[in-house]
């Protein structure tokens, strides 16, 4: 399968952070340190000049890994090792599996988030990313579980990440710069559960915007 | 002593570093100056991951000082309690688990102001982390096995406490305004290493009694009690006068007499810093006979030069 | 290592000074810490003469550090060109002298921005007299005699140059007000360790042209030139932040490194302060084998330790 | 001779410093830093302390080393090292002659002085105690050449004393802390000029208001 092959999801990855810097960094703004749209951006900048330093264009999982060794090398705080983790697992996940398809993406998925969780030891509710990534998840899982198409799992997943970052808007922060705030955090959305949902439906978008086929 | 910095800029790496004995490494924000590069040397750190100001170093370089500091015997990490130190230094150990390294980790606590005695697992590390990486360093110098180097650093931390005072603030210059404010005249008690709140803002007091508050939150704590033999490092944070440090040690020191409580080894000086924060950290190190040799046995780095 | 205050608490007395050999004193006001008690030690001074702040000891205390350092090789008294401690100094070797001791003195004039390179004289001196106590008591450990000592401590300092800026001013305790002022973001280059007048009031530049503007007030001086090798010392104020005494220290390294001029030995911290003044002082000396070997010479104190 | 046994002249000096204490630091304070009157009184204090300690009390020249190494030890700055070099000089010489006569104050005045220039390395003119006591002992010594009375020597020295403390008025201070303000220091007294004058009076006065005898 051609986007198995190819870094292009990951190359889409890379231009939604460029298209959603200043909105990231504005949110990021309101109850953290404004940063997140350029830690995120330029983290994944630097993926995309490996990438393409490559001799070949790298296959999915190479490219993955190629953006999570950038941002665990490039990023310090928290966006390196929690994002650089999902990605990792991801890559391994896929390479595992030798191919991109409802169960393997449905196993990359579970692995990034087990990453997530054990790097960041964020539960559901703490106004982070796992509030996006947790439903996500299980929701794919469900789908699949259900014996729906591999676009409609992604479909249903985009749905719950979706809900997910908006129910970060009325979560007091438990974890991270913003906890600091206590209930003053309440009221807007999470940056990073917000950027996770960009994420989670750009890669949903790369694999449904292919030809129609038994996906 | 040489140090060099080797593969990029955010790694340092001692050049004294002997093959077959554990490796010992840590890394952190740049601003507390001398720390961390600064206690690079012989039987001391043997790398360090360096971050930018009050921010984590990323997981590839914790990754590269693992790399560096290890000869087939492993590799501590000893570094302190940070959300993105723990995240990124996790990574790091993924990293070094598929190069096929061994990493095993003591994280840092000694800030007693940082949380309850019931939540030791939330407080952070402070200066204290210096008593740690000696005892540790000294343990791997002398040839002791991974195991034994954290149990080692493990058993110092958890003798170590420390509390902070700051009278005024300080600035990320990448931010370029104070990070947080302390009115004039007032002092910030328990104050973190990077501005964190602390229990309370009152007005300043003399050394005499600023000894005494601070004493009274770090001794009860473990208890330090009479007869004890402890460890006492004064750290300025960065714009403290050296009189004014000495001045304290003074106070710290003649407390502790009345306490009955003997200073083994005393450290005074800008040891672990905060930018040009105004302030200071007090740490204790309660000693038993193995902490005690560990401690006085030599080193040499730029932050800590002990003769042996 | 220790050290003791013997007789009165104006003076401080090194434990480790061995019977026989040449004994190597000094003495200043308080405000310099650790500066000068902390360079006390093993292979350092062997007594140390103590003022109020800013203030020159007693004769009468430099008398009784001579006597305290004195086993019959005779004393050196190293220390720095000031009129309070050259007046008492005098009379301490009036003193001296009525009691059967023979002592002889290098006076330190390493601030090139006090007086004219014509009227040497006249010099301040500054932090260079850590490197003057280095050489001298390291020929005093070795045994060189008297005349010995003293023509090293001299080749030390006149083979050494320093130049101050001050960002802030400092407060006497006693006094209570700042006693000079300089305008905010504003640098007074050539300023004194006790805020003595320096050369001009400029605005703050970057540590890259600070760097610059100092060596160019330094190394014509002596000249030190291409392919000179020294020792580079930068000494925090007080109240100037570790990271920014390293972020100096690169850029002077740099651009010796261009003038062909090779650091040997680099010292930096808080090693001669002036209370709270932000603000460094920077010091080179220029080697020969000689003077090479004596700084290199193992040492033990507060204020500076060498492993051999 | 009574004097010469005993510590009287001594006592004077130390009551003399103690009255003119707020005095000697006014004038310190127009163009130094305002101590010189607590400096002199704090450290004569200490000698009376001295005194008063031994067993017996003593003789001129041993009141006079007394005075000497209690400056020397309590003062450091300036006025320690000259004043109790000063003294110190003048007990050996008194000390030597073993008598308190013309001979033998001249030879202590000119010990005295000669060993504040040593110390202090100052000329008359730079505005210092140098411009009182350089015109009082040559004033003396040439009374003493010209075969006047001790006591007219005396009153001759206070004379010239007095004449060289009111000259530092006009003077620009050349040495010590007032030098620093240049053309600033023109017009005040200088503090240690008028000490010293206060001294030398006070030593004559002593040893003239002594019975009418062959002195
Ligand atoms: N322990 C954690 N687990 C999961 N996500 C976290 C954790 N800590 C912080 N985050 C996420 O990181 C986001 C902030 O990222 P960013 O602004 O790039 O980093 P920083 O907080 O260091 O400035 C938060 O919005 C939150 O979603
Ligand atoms: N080198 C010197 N020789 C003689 N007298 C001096 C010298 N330096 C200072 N003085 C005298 O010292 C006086 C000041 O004394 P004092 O105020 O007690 O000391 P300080 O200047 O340390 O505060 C001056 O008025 C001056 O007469
Ligand atoms: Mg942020
Ligand atoms: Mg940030
Ligand atoms: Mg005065
Ligand atoms: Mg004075």
């Amino acid at each position: 399968m051609a986007l198995y092959d190819s870094p292009e999801i990951v190359e889409n990855l890379i231009t939604m952070t460029g298209e959603q810097r200043a909105y990231l960094s504005e949110i990021d703004g309101a109850i953290g340190d404004g940063d997140h749209g350029i830690n995120m951006s330029k983290g994944f900048a630097q993926a995309r000049e490996r990438i393409h330093a490559r001799a070949t264009l790298p296959n999915l999982p190479q490219a993955l890994d190629d953006l999570a060794m950038t941002l665990l090398e490039g990023i310090g705080g928290s966006m390196g090792p929690l994002y650089g983790g999902f990605f990792l697992a991801m890559s391994e996940a896929l390479a595992e599996a030798g191919t991109l398809d409802r169960e393997s993406f449905g196993q990359a998925l579970t692995r990034g988030v087990e990453s997530v969780q054990e790097v960041g030891n964020a539960q559901v509710g703490d106004k982070t990313l796992i509030d996006t990534l947790v439903p996500a998840r299980d929701t794919y899982l469900e789908a699949q579980a259900a014996g729906l198409r591999f676009t409609e799992c992604l479909e249903n997943m985009v749905g719950a990440a979706e809900q997910g970052q908006l129910s970060t808007k009325d979560l007091q922060a438990r974890i991270g710069r913003s906890a600091r705030l206590g209930e003053r955090s309440i009221g807007v959305l999470d940056a990073g559960a917000t950027s996770c949902y960009f994420i989670l439906k750009s890669m949903a978008d790369s694999i449904r915007r292919l030809p129609v086929r038994s996906v | 002593m040489s140090i060099t910095s080797r593969a990029h800029p955010n790694q340092a790496v001692s050049q004294t570093f002997t093959a077959g004995r554990v490796g010992v490494v840590t890394g952190g924000g740049s601003g507390h100056e001398p720390a961390f590069l600064g206690y690079v040397g012989r039987h001391l750190l043997d790398a360090v991951a360096v971050g930018e100001v009050f921010s984590s170093p990323t997981a590839k370089s914790f990754y590269d000082a693992m790399v560096a500091a290890d000869s087939g015997a492993g590799v501590a990490c000893l570094y302190g309690n940070y959300a993105g130190d723990n995240m990124n230094v996790k990574m790091a150990i993924k990293m070094a688990e598929r190069a096929g390294l061994t990493v095993r980790t003591v994280v840092a606590n000694d800030d007693v102001a940082s949380a309850p005695k019931t939540e030791l697992a939330k407080r952070r590390g402070v200066a204290g982390e210096i008593l740690m990486w000696k005892v540790g360093a000294a343990a791997a110098a002398r040839g002791a096995s991974l195991d034994e180097v954290i149990e080692l650093a493990q058993r110092a931390i958890d003798q170590t406490r420390s509390v902070g005072i700051g009278l005024t603030s300080c600035t990320i210059p990448a931010v370029g305004k104070a990070n947080f404010l302390i009115p004039d005249g007032q002092m910030e008690v328990g104050i973190g290493h990077h501005g964190e709140p602390g229990i309370e803002v009152r007005p300043v007091v003399s050394a005499h009694e600023t000894a005494n508050l601070m004493l009274d939150l770090i001794l009860p704590d473990l208890p330090i009690v009479r007869g004890d033999e402890v460890a006492l490092l004064v750290s300025g944070l960065g714009a403290t006068p050296m009189m004014e440090q000495y001045i304290l040690y003074g106070e710290l020191s003649r407390r502790l007499q009345q306490e009955g409580v003997v200073v083994h080894r005393p450290l005074v000086g800008n040891l672990f810093t905060s930018l040009e924060m105004m302030g200071v950290t007090v740490t204790l190190m309660k000693l038993d006979a193995q902490l005690k040799a560990d401690l006085d046995a030599p080193c040499e780095s730029v932050g800590l030069t002990v003769v042996g």
